[in-house]
């Protein structure tokens, strides 16, 4: 089997010039996807039952966990990579996912809270659901202080790496446990679990949405995982000669 | 005189942290019955060089060989026949002398008894105080005192003569030649002159000191 | 082998898990019915909290006087001491803790029924938590101020242990079968006990020098 | 498809609902666009930066030059 491909996306160059020439595309499809998806949800689609108005929230809420998790999910992959196949690149996509997937995560228990409101009627609530989410958060957190805290780049990297390994082992355990943790202390007065079936109205925009969510994480990423490249690779020779050739147009732009 | 036999063979050893370098293509070989000294300004990467030897780092490029054979297909019998003693002596405070020798011992084997050890270190009279009540150069010669327990072939000191006094590192001194006389190697870093006969120096160039200082 | 002499160290957890599940009842209420209701909970989260504390200072004392170092080189496996370490933490915390535990049950009121089972959590459950303490206390063992950063990384995995360990005790005060719970940490420390000392060998690897 | 509310008025409140949909719309997205600008404007920083280190490079190559 062929493993160039492999090696080759690898190599931060190769990462930065690809998505250079993708990066536009995709700018514009996130945009259209995400305001597409949320004018149609929040005027277009019909009006829940049961929550009114306020089930609108959905729209964001919904993506916002759905890419917290996968982005968790991506993260450690990443770093997995990066520990068995020395790759530099997978690392620098797992130090950039991990703030990322952070800010996704609040997101998703800042939405969900505001929901909470009107439907529940306080704004936390301990569902097996919402604290998963939180304890996602702190695993994110966990990731994030301690690739900061080393000194040394490459140790940081490969010790933040083991952490969101052991974390991806313990997601499906945590989230087990909540659950019936949940169910133990809440006697089945009240069910969360989300209407069976959505009315294919409603759900055309949130599949708009989530794909928007998708793409928007990839842009994001990208883009400051070509920052991330343009730090670390600063001394050579392909980095050397972009920024000159940068800082030469605006010298000629100038004069 | 007789063909030294060769213990351990580096070729062009690299190693680099975050993309800089610390040590570039560093090629040598370690003979039995020899005393390597390993020379080098602060932050030329001695200390760097010896983890790598003692495989606590792996390199980022180029292969050692030990009696031959590359380290990571014997790196069991590699490490039960080398001794590492670093910056810091991984003296247990609060163990006795005789205590924290025996541990240490206890991860090889036997030779001389530890009574011995400590009388030749002139530790005698301290074997059963707790090392936190001793002073630094004590503590050290408890460390160094080691040597005289060991029967392994390559030992790797680390700036071995710090803290220690005139006759201390006299001591040390007799403790290398006697190693090496029974047929075994020593790696040492260290700033002293070390008055040994086949003593062989390999000097760290200094690596980008621009660079260092930026 | 590698059990050191801390005489001091043994005492500190305990007493810390006594003191601060005292400033319980002065923080919520003396009410016992209160306190018996909420006794397997604080326990257990005081029990955490104490594991915690003590994880920082695990591999601390080894790695400023460069035996980990040693151990790094040495012909043994790393696991072996790694896992005499995570031993002697236990030893010189969990299972002080669940001794002292009745005595606790005793202050917050708790009911006769519950403490068997939770002696038994304890037991078990703390070693999960010696565990994976000693994880974390791996990946920051050569930072300075790892202690912080430590809580942060070993928080949310201790969130099943804690999970089944008080619903141990409480199943037994609601007359539930508690050992279903308890079975769950058990199997949740078998598979600690295999994976964590290789993972964590791994890390002091990567971690001590570099 | 059609727009489910009577006025503009009704889509702002949305029966009293609307504090909560708006405030949500907004927080989000706000955090996306910082998620979106933020390297961007990192992205304009280290190139400056990097420039800049060139740029002392070249001066000590000239004064080396001069030295000698």
């Amino acid at each position: 089997m062929n493993w160039n491909w492999f090696y080759r996306m690898g190599s931060p160059k190769w990462f930065y010039y690809t998505t250079s020439r993708w990066l536009p595309w995709l700018g514009v499809m996130t945009l259209c996807l995400l305001v597409t998806g949320l004018v149609w949800g929040l005027a277009f689609a019909p009006e829940d039952a049961k929550q009114g108005n306020s089930f609108r929230i959905i729209y964001l809420h919904v993506p916002a966990s759905l890419l917290a998790l996968a982005g968790y999910f991506l993260m450690a992959a990443a770093g997995a990579i990066g520990l068995i196949w020395r790759m530099k690149l997978s690392f620098m996509v797992m130090k950039c996912a991990a703030p990322l997937g952070a800010v996704l995560t609040f997101l998703a228990l800042f939405t969900g809270a505001i929901w909470g409101k009107p439907t529940w009627g306080s704004y936390w609530v301990w569902d097996a659901r919402v604290t998963s989410m939180l304890i996602l958060l702190f695993l994110y957190l966990g990731v994030l202080a301690l690739q900061y805290a080393f000194q040394s780049q490459e140790v940081g990297n490969k010790a933040s790496a083991i952490l969101a390994l052991i974390g991806t082992v313990n997601i499906p355990i945590i989230y087990k446990s909540v659950d019936w943790w949940f169910t133990l202390h809440q006697p089945s007065t009240i069910k969360f679990t989300e209407a069976p079936s959505m009315h294919p109205d409603m759900f055309q925009p949130l599949l708009v949405m989530i794909l928007g969510f998708y793409c928007f994480y990839a842009l994001a990423l990208f883009m400051s995982v070509r920052v991330e490249i343009l730090h670390r690779e600063r001394k050579t020779a392909w980095v050397r000669d972009l920024v000159s050739q940068v800082a030469e147009e605006r010298v000629g732009v100038n004069s | 005189m007789t063909v030294k036999k060769s213990l351990l063979s580096v070729k062009n050893l690299c190693f680099r942290r975050d993309d800089t370098d610390i040590l570039r293509a560093i090629c040598l070989d370690i003979n039995e019955g020899e005393v390597l000294q390993i020379e080098g300004v602060n932050g030329s990467g001695k200390t760097t060089l010896l983890r790598l030897l003692t495989s606590a780092l792996s390199p980022s490029e180029g292969s050692i060989h030990f009696c031959g054979k590359p380290l990571t297909d014997c790196r069991f019998d590699y490490l039960s026949s080398i001794l590492f003693l670093g910056h810091q002596s991984a003296v247990k405070m609060g163990l006795t002398a005789e205590e924290n020798l025996a541990w240490m011992s206890g991860l090889m084997e036997h030779s001389h008894s530890i009574a011995c050890a400590l009388e030749a270190f002139d530790l005698k009279g301290y074997s059963d105080i707790p090392c936190h009540r001793l002073s630094a150069g004590q503590q050290r010669r408890v460390a160094l005192a080691r040597l005289m327990l060991s029967n392994v072939k390559i030992w790797y000191l680390d700036e071995p003569f710090a803290a220690l006094d005139t006759q201390g590192c006299t001591l040390v001194e007799q403790c290398m030649q006697r190693h090496i006389n029974g047929g075994g190697a020593v790696v040492l870093s260290t700033h002293q002159s070390v008055a040994l006969e086949s003593l062989r120096r390999y000097s760290l160039p200094a690596l980008n000191q621009h660079e260092l200082y930026r | 082998m590698l059990i050191n002499r801390r005489r001091g160290d043994v005492a500190s957890p305990l007493i810390f898990f006594i003191i601060a599940a005292t400033l319980i009842p002065l923080g919520v209420s003396p009410d016992p019915s209160v306190l018996s209701m909420i006794a397997p909970g604080i326990i257990w989260v005081m029990a955490l909290l104490a594991t915690l504390l003590s994880a920082d200072r695990l591999f601390d004392a080894d790695y400023n006087d460069g035996s980990l170092e040693q151990l790094l080189i040495s012909s043994q496996l790393l696991v072996m001491p790694v896992l005499g370490k995570i031993a002697a933490h236990w030893l010189t915390t969990g299972l002080p803790l669940t001794l002292v535990s009745p005595l606790l049950g005793l202050l917050f009121s708790l009911p006769s029924e519950g403490y068997t089972a939770m002696m038994a959590g304890l037991a078990i459950g703390t070693g999960c938590l010696s565990l994976l303490a000693a994880l974390g206390a791996a990946l920051t063992v050569s930072l300075q101020k790892g202690g912080l950063l430590l809580t942060l990384i070993v928080m949310p995995l201790y969130i099943p242990v804690i999970i089944f360990g008080s619903a141990t005790a409480q199943y037994s005060i609601d007359g539930l079968a508690w050992d279903v719970p308890l079975a769950i940490l058990a199997a949740m420390l078998t598979i600690a006990i295999a994976l964590c000392p290789i993972a964590i060998a791994g890390i002091l690897r990567l971690t001590t020098i570099n | 498809m059609i727009f489910q509310f009577e006025s503009l008025n009704q889509f702002v409140t949305m029966d009293g609902h609307g504090i909560y949909v708006w405030t949500a719309v907004i927080v989000s997205v706000l955090f996306l666009a910082v998620l979106v600008i933020n390297p961007l404007l990192r992205q304009k920083d280290v190139k400056v930066e990097i420039a800049k280190d060139q740029l002392r490079e070249k001066q000590r190559q000239v004064s080396n030059r001069e030295k000698t």
